[in-house]
């Protein structure tokens, strides 16, 4: 039969692949290539991948310096920054979250575990206060969570080797920095959590930055401090409830009706 | 379309089926010894050029015999269960559905009789898992695989689409002659029926399991009047269609290729199971009865009928040995004593059996009672495992309490200052009332200093008090936000930790603790 | 002597590397990994000046065979004693961070916080046990099944202490603080390009020892092992492209941000699981179970066949660690379906195996390796049935972000990954210590009964928490507004984290008796027991290379 | 090649053979063909169905026009369409009567509790403390400037307070003393304006001064004067700090806060929900005239009893 000879020859055929190293290990790699690229590559391309809105804007040295830690003591192990398009989500942990809303997170720290609640806009919704005081002994104010006590945080003065390094490395892989705000990074660390210093034009170059003491210990700035102006900025920097940004959001999940 | 070169493949025996298990063909397979071995090659060669393999159909011959009649009862009783459950009502009163065992999944509730689960007390269903998991090893470290053979739905099911083709299309032969038979209109009409039937069957069994979802008389009323959920149609259209599939074409070869319990439990196994064996050192040469009458002592007392392999469901030669496609259903042990009682020679020929004592049995020992193999230590310390885990989920089910409380203190801002020095928390308290029927539960505080008092967002601050009654309607979970409210000068070191008590007001007067917080400013301005 | 000098030299030169990188660094923890380049760089110093032996040494304290044998083992055997050291070591983390999460105070600021403690695990437990046992088997199989030694025996070498180098360098680094904040790709950017050099000779000396084959075709068991090298290798430099802030420290930030970073991070760790979880350790299977059974493998067909297609459809299934996420929704769709057609392929590989069988189930009886094996591959069956399963979008937005996902991981690494690899494992140690059999086999019984009963506890446990969370996450009241707090499904889950922990100490407790019936059987000592089917060990089933003498 | 037919399966090897191992030629098992073919089946349908293949400038949309985003807007217009009879309600509720139904007043508390993360917490954060630093006030204590009764806190939500373009708006300006009032003076009337609350003691000249320059308005005793928006001087609550230094501060320069009125921005249901969920936060008073008493009751066996005879009295 025809068809089963067909079969048998592609079988066959495998067996040039089965002798030949460098053919199989070439049509391995290509094989494998494909789904990456498919997939990958359109991401850098297609618009509408990332809406525009307002708003959106490079992490205050602090705030960096912040999610640094955040990343160092491994947070997204158990707590998600992305808020899904569902009802219970959107009125537990607020809008759901937009691609604009990590496109400086390099790397991006969507999570994949909610051992803790979701992180994506717990900007503003608690106090300082409860933040360094969970932090330090999470128990003391949440009885029931499992999480680790921080409190070295505290203690720990905020040490980054060169806070222009760290702009300049980000500055490379795509985050617009502007020059002075790289010439200004060092004091702009400081000058945020230090209610006493002067900040300058900080608010200017980071619209809606949060410029107090956020440890309760203004004498000296800590890691507990830059972890803290990290979480009451996270999802705070756009307003999604505005009409412009609505007016994209409804453009964007709308798309499958424009192609209709 | 069919090979011709597939008719030209000898059959040792008319219908015999293909052995999936592969295990070994026996020396003394019917089929003439030369010509065999010839067929066998140009068989492959065909095989070699085809993408894939058709499965072949097992047709199993009718038998009866205790493990059929077993059998049956196992399987009306599955069925029955299965079919019945759902339309058994069981009265809670007015607050909560009349249906005895209901999966309500849009109210996350669990109804077992006079139990019912919430999602919070989910870690009784790992309980049972586990419970589940364990029972499987004691079974099948006892008696083999009872679990595929009598009682897992493919099992049943395959069983009672067997039955159909019985009653379709005759018994074994007459069925086997059937499917090699060209398409003529009275095999069409007859396969036609017959897959209705199947339909039929598969339609019922998915229609059935949507039941167990929704109020069962309700669901039934809604399906067909097309005002079910899409759901609910798409359900049973799924299980319909698997249900068609797996039971009706499918079959052993689900047990074979696909489940991954036969691996288990044949992974179980170890010399002291019970399992369906072959006597082989009592059976073998085997022979017919003609050939044995002629030399009696060349010949064992298998006669070489083969109703063992004419009634397997799942078209096993169990005289190879144990093997993936046996299911320990125990239909060869009856067909074989029907034929050892019909020439006069002694049962269990082919029988359950541990290894060990087929083992014993060979070198000359006496037959023992296949349930003593039940009383060996393994069997124990599973049993007293698997009971320890059953005695503390009774144990937890019996204690539990129908109230739970939770607590969650504000945390923006954590504690509030008052005008006259005072300072007031606020919590949000979750008041479960298991029961179905409203009651009145009393919160009191527990652990903080006298002045302590407490109000509700419902009973405003005059009526502020160191106790709140409230009210939680049936089977529901009660939100309250309360305030709790220290006089000023209060001791800080006091009062950080303390609990909410929640009792109920009627005769059980049962309580549930949660601890929680007091936050207080650091220092005073 | 002149290469002597000059690997003095080579050697002299890493360390003052290494120390003035320790002066110039800012970064302490940079400090310590430097410190540990150093020390590596000063034992080989020693090693070379004073041609003292280190390595004859430890192959005496490991009673090793002397070498060369008619294959080139000794790499090999090192492999099996780290698999076993990393294994117990990757164990006892989780089991530690399982006790975390069921009591909190066991978390010891900072160095032993879950989240530093968690990276630990993962990645001794896929990278340093599933590696090492996977570099092991391939140099073991690959020399067998092309009847030839290695090729580039220094290099071979090298592969495997560079690897060794790599797991310090990461494990060191989570504790301390160093991680890159992507899951399974947590190591910074100067120890990932170590491990990419290390690779890259690892991917050397196999299609070297390939070349060099005295049979005509490859067995597929390579094929397995060259996806997985070759993939692995591309997913690792994609994934962890990053701009170091300072070739002085070690912190980088990834190439990519946001959206493209996730599909990346995900493309890559679905793939990790894929290829390094599922092709290299088919080619274990496709290897091992035939020989231990003593049976031809069941399809050669289907073995060609669901080889392309697993590799083809594999590297696509990554969206659906991203589903309902900001990724756009045609991403997902393609992650969901692609997820959804690799059931079959995935199965092709457990029919292969189990079916490999016929003509021998009794041996699942007898051999308590053979039980292992079926076992893993039944494992392997349900959670690639599982995946696709939680793969459905539907069925993912109740199952995403809860334990549900660990406990599906788990009954895949447990399972399929732990039970394969203890196969080996006992397959592998008599056979190149040389000795008759195992110390004991019935203690393999004891490992098998005791891991059984850990995964029932732990997926059980963690099937039915994330069941849990996931409804009472999205559970509403009849006043239609949410009824639980996060904090209440936490404490929910208390008692299945117990069960959870439980489950993996019974786990952890049976690989002490493997280590225990290995350490035995290095020693070599016999148990007396009762004797139990095993395939013995024959020596001339391993076709010696006659015209061709090692090294 | 050797090919050969394994005895136990009766099936072809391939002919290699590797260290022993043989291939059988074993072809595939049918129904695993067929279910990879049904995989392939449905995930060429749902491709077309749903976006699925990414393009130049966008990707394929599938042919039901589905998105996660719409389908949640779908069931989030479900939720409110739900919730909108219970919005007509309120609007038809007179907010005083918001409480005695407390289905509406919950819904009314929820519904504000939205609008207030989206409006509010700008000024007076998340949790509605407010921030002292700024003067913004918080709104979860019993201390109201403007007195904090449904109506009264739905007026100062409406018109606002010092809100330049709104008519009715809340309005007072504290004089400012400074040239007024020396240093010396200065000083003895904030050592008074403390000692109301007990943090300093008594001043003789500073409650000299107090009563002819501050008892107009904030009262003899200092209890304030809600009506024109005097806020009490005698409680723990401060403003704009309670130190001395910020008191003195406030006499010489009085800080004069501003809110905006909301009535032209927001719709009069969901101010009265934003009236409803801030008097919900647990200062609210009753529209009864009479202060609420919040001395602390003490703590007897007969609580319950009295707590629910109270309540049936209320009621």
């Amino acid at each position: 039969m025809s068809k089963n000879a067909q079969h048998s020859d592609v079988f066959e055929g495998h067996k040039k692949l089965e002798k030949n190293v460098t053919l199989l290990a070439a049509a391995t790699l290509l094989v494998v290539a494909i789904g990456g690229i498919v997939e990958i590559a359109p991401l850098f391309w297609i618009d509408n991948t990332i809406e525009k809105v307002e708003g959106m804007r490079p992490y205050t040295p602090l705030e960096q310096a912040g999610r640094d830690i955040y990343i160092r003591e491994g947070c997204y192990t158990c707590h998600s920054q992305m808020i899904r398009p569902f009802r219970d989500e959107v009125e537990r942990y607020g809008h759901y979250s937009l691609a604009a809303e990590s496109m400086y997170d390099h790397p991006f720290q969507w999570g994949s575990k909610r051992t803790g609640p979701d992180l994506a806009r717990v900007g503003g919704k608690y106090s300082d206060d409860w933040h360094v005081q969970h932090l330090k002994a999470p128990r003391s104010v949440v009885p029931e969570s499992i999480m680790p006590n921080y409190s070295f945080l505290a203690e720990a003065e905020l040490h980054v080797a060169d806070p222009a390094a760290n702009l300049t490395a980000l500055r490379r892989v795509g985050v617009p920095y502007s020059d002075t705000a790289i010439a200004q990074a060092s004091s702009d660390l400081m000058a945020q959590a230090n209610p006493d210093a002067d900040a300058g034009d900080l608010a200017t170059r980071y619209p809606k930055a949060q410029v107090r003491d956020f440890d309760g210990d203004p004498g000296r700035v800590t890691e507990m401090d830059a972890l803290v102006a990290y979480l009451q900025m996270l999802g705070t920097l756009v307003d999604v409830n505005s009409a412009a940004a609505q007016e994209v959001l409804t453009k964007s999940s709308q798309g499958g009706e424009q192609g209709r | 379309m069919a090979d011709p070169k597939d008719l030209a493949r000898p059959q040792p025996q008319a219908g015999q089926p293909r052995d999936w298990s592969g295990a070994l063909r026996s020396v003394t397979d019917a089929a003439p010894a030369g010509p065999a071995s010839a067929a066998t090659v140009e068989d492959a060669g065909f095989m070699g050029s085809a993408l894939y393999e058709k499965g072949k159909t097992v047709h199993n011959k009718r038998i009866d015999g205790p493990f059929r009649r077993f059998k049956w009862l196992v399987m009306l009783v599955t069925l029955a269960i299965y079919y019945i459950t759902p339309w058994i009502r069981w009265d809670r009163g007015p607050y909560a559905p009349d249906q005895a065992v209901l999966i309500d999944l849009a109210n996350r509730r669990f109804y077992m009789f006079d139990i019912e689960i919430w999602p919070h007390e989910f870690y009784f269903v790992a309980g049972m898992l586990i419970m589940a998991g364990i029972g499987l090893f004691i079974v099948t470290s006892a008696v083999g695989r009872a679990w595929c053979g009598y009682a897992c739905p493919q099992t049943v099911w395959t069983d009672v689409f067997q039955h159909v083709d019985r009653f379709f299309d005759g018994d074994r032969n007459a069925r086997a002659r059937l499917d090699k038979a060209p398409w003529t209109a009275s095999k069409t009409a007859r396969r036609l029926a017959k897959w209705t039937v199947y339909l039929a069957i598969a339609f019922w069994t998915g229609g059935a399991w949507i039941m167990y979802f929704a109020d069962a008389p309700t669901l039934t009323v809604d399906f067909w009047t097309g005002n079910a959920a899409p759901v609910a149609y798409a359900t049973v259209a799924i299980l319909t269609g698997t249900t068609f599939w797996l039971g009706g074409f499918m079959r052993e070869q689900v047990c074979v290729y696909m489940c991954p319990w036969p691996r288990i439990q044949t992974a179980m196994l170890d010399e002291k199971s019970l399992i369906v064996t072959y006597k082989d050192w009592r059976g073998e040469q085997r022979g017919s009865l003609k050939k044995a009458a002629k030399n009696p002592d060349q010949y064992g007392d298998c006669i070489d009928c083969n109703m063992c392999v004419a009634v397997c469901p799942t078209g096993v030669d169990i005289r190879e040995g144990q093997q993936i496609g046996c299911i320990t259903c125990g239909l060869c042990i009856d067909a074989c004593d029907k034929v050892m009682a019909e020439v006069g020679r002694p049962r269990g020929l082919i029988d359950y059996a541990t290894l060990d004592q087929c083992k014993a049995e060979a070198a000359g020992a006496p037959p023992k009672p296949a349930w003593k193999a039940l009383l060996r230590p393994r069997i124990f310390l599973y049993f007293g495992v698997w009971g320890a885990i059953g005695a503390g989920l009774l144990f937890a089910l019996g204690t539990r309490t129908h109230t739970d409380l939770t607590v969650s203190p504000d945390r923006n801002p954590p504690y509030m200052l008052l005008k006259d020095g005072s300072v007031r928390n606020a919590y949000t308290l979750r008041l479960r009332n298991m029961e179905a029927r409203p009651r009145e539960m009393e919160v009191a505080m527990v652990g903080l200093p006298r002045g302590a008092v407490m109000w509700t967002d419902a009973v405003s601050v005059e009526n502020a008090a160191p106790v709140q009654v409230i009210a939680v309607p049936a089977n529901e979970t009660k939100i309250v936000r309360a305030y709790v409210m220290l006089p000023p000068g209060t001791d800080e070191d006091e009062s950080e930790h303390f609990a909410f008590r929640l009792t109920s007001l009627d005769e059980q007067g049962e309580q549930d603790i949660a601890e929680t917080t007091f936050a207080m400013p650091e220092d005073d301005e | 002597m002149e290469s002597v000098v000059k690997r003095l030299g080579v050697w002299a030169l890493v360390l003052l590397a290494a120390i003035a990188a320790i002066a110039l660094t800012p970064d302490s923890g940079f400090a310590i990994h430097m410190g540990i380049v150093a020390l590596v760089a000063v034992i080989l110093i020693a090693v070379t000046a004073t041609s003292y032996d280190p390595m004859a040494k430890a192959q005496g304290i490991f009673k090793m065979p002397p070498g060369p044998s008619r294959y080139d083992d000794d790499v090999i055997r090192w492999g099996v004693i780290a698999t076993m050291f990393w294994g117990l070591a990757g164990l006892l983390a989780g089991v530690f961070i399982a006790a975390q999460l069921a009591f909190p105070q066991l978390n010891f600021e900072p160095y032993l916080n879950f989240g530093r403690v968690r990276p630990l695990h993962t990645s001794a437990v896929i990278f340093a046990f599933g590696g090492n046992a996977l570099l092991a088997t391939s140099f073991y199989v690959v020399q067998r099944t092309c009847r030839t030694t290695l090729a580039f025996p220094g290099m071979a070498r090298f592969v495997f202490w560079g690897y060794q180098l790599f797991i310090v360098l990461a494990a060191t680094g989570y504790l301390l603080g160093i991680s890159q904040g992507k899951e399974y790709a947590e190591p910074e950017w100067y120890v990932d390009l170590w491990l990419t050099v290390v690779w890259l000779c690892y991917l050397a000396v196999f299609v070297g020892t390939l070349l060099r084959r005295h049979e005509p075709h490859i067995y597929v068991a390579n094929w397995f092992y060259l996806a997985f090298i070759v993939t692995i290798a591309m997913l690792h430099v994609v994934n962890n492209l990053a701009m170091p802030v300072s070739l002085l420290g070690g912190k980088s930030y990834s190439a990519f941000a946001g959206v493209q970073d996730a599909l990346t991070q995900w493309w890559y760790g679905h793939n990790a699981v894929g290829f390094f979880l599922t092709a290299g350790f088919l080619a274990m299977m496709y290897y091992f179970v035939p020989k231990q059974a003593g049976r031809p493998v069941y399809s050669y067909r289907l073995s060609i066949i669901h080889f392309w297609s697993l590799i083809f459809l594999y590297i696509w299934a990554g969206p659906h660690h991203l589903h309902y996420t900001a990724l756009p929704d045609w991403a997902q769709t393609l992650g969901m379906v692609f997820s959804v057609m690799l059931w079959m392929p995935s199965w092709g590989g457990m029919i292969n195996g189990l079916m490999t069988l016929n003509g021998a189930w009794d041996k699942v009886r007898t051999d308590p390796i053979i039980r292992m094996m079926v076992l893993a591959l039944a494992f392997y069956g349900m959670s690639t049935f599982e995946g696709p399963m939680l793969s459905i979008k539907a069925v993912n937005s109740l199952s995403h972000y809860t334990d549900w996902t660990i406990g599906h991981v788990h009954s895949g690494a447990l399972g399929w990954n732990g039970m394969i690899t203890f196969a080996c494992v006992y397959y592998l140690v008599p056979r190149l210590w040389q000795k008759e059999r195992l110390y004991s086999l019935r203690m393999i019984n004891w490992h098998f009964w005791l891991a059984t009963l850990g995964i029932v506890f732990y997926a059980s446990s963690m099937w039915v928490a994330g069941i849990t969370q996931g409804l009472m996450w999205r559970e509403y009241g009849s006043d239609g507004y949410l009824v639980n707090s996060f904090v209440d499904t936490v404490a929910a889950l208390h008692p299945m984290y117990i069960l959870r922990a439980v489950g993996g100490l019974m786990y952890l407790s049976g690989a002490i008796i493997m280590a225990y019936n290995i350490w035995m059987t290095i020693a070599g000592k016999q148990r007396v027991e009762a004797p139990m089917g095993d395939t013995a060990h024959d020596d001339a089933a391993d076709r010696p290379i006659v015209a061709e003498p090692a090294e | 090649m050797t090919k050969r037919i394994d005895q136990p399966t009766g099936t072809e090897t391939v002919g290699h053979e590797w260290d022993g191992i043989e291939e059988l030629n074993t072809p595939l098992p049918r129904w695993w063909l067929w279910t990879f073919y049904a995989t392939i089946a449905f995930a060429a349908v749902y491709v077309v169905l749903y976006p699925a293949w990414p393009m130049i400038d966008k990707a394929t949309a599938g042919t039901l026009g589905w998105s996660s985003r719409g389908d949640l807007a779908k069931e989030m217009s479900a939720a409110d369409m739900a919730r909108q009879s219970v919005f007509e309600k309120i609007a038809a509720t007179d907010i005083e009567k918001l409480p005695g139904s407390p289905e509406l007043m919950q819904a009314a508390v929820s519904g504000g509790a939205a609008a207030f993360k989206v409006n509010c917490v700008q000024c007076h954060g998340a949790g509605a403390a407010g921030y002292q630093q700024f003067g913004y006030p918080n709104l979860n204590d019993d201390d109201w400037i403007w007195g904090g009764t449904l109506t009264e806190i739905e007026y100062t939500l409406t018109h606002g307070i010092r809100w330049q373009n709104a008519d009715d708006t809340r309005v007072n300006y504290m004089p400012a003393f400074a040239g007024v009032l020396d240093a010396g003076q200065t000083a003895a009337v904030a050592s008074h304006v403390l000692s109301l609350s007990g943090k300093a003691k008594g001043n003789p000249a500073g409650a000299q001064l107090f009563a002819e320059n501050c008892a107009a308005c904030h009262g003899p005793a200092g209890a304030g004067m809600p009506a024109m928006g005097a806020p009490a001087l005698n409680d723990a609550i401060w403003l704009y700090g309670g130190s001395e230094a910020a008191v003195r501060k406030q006499i010489l320069a009085p800080r004069h806060g501003v809110m905006p009125a909301w009535k032209d921005r927001l719709d009069p249901v969901t101010i009265k929900m934003l009236a409803a969920y801030v008097h919900s936060r647990g200062g609210g008073q009753q529209a009864a005239p009479a202060q609420p008493d919040t001395s602390p009751t003490p703590a007897t066996t007969g609580a319950v009893a009295q707590t629910a005879e109270k309540a049936k009295t209320d009621g």
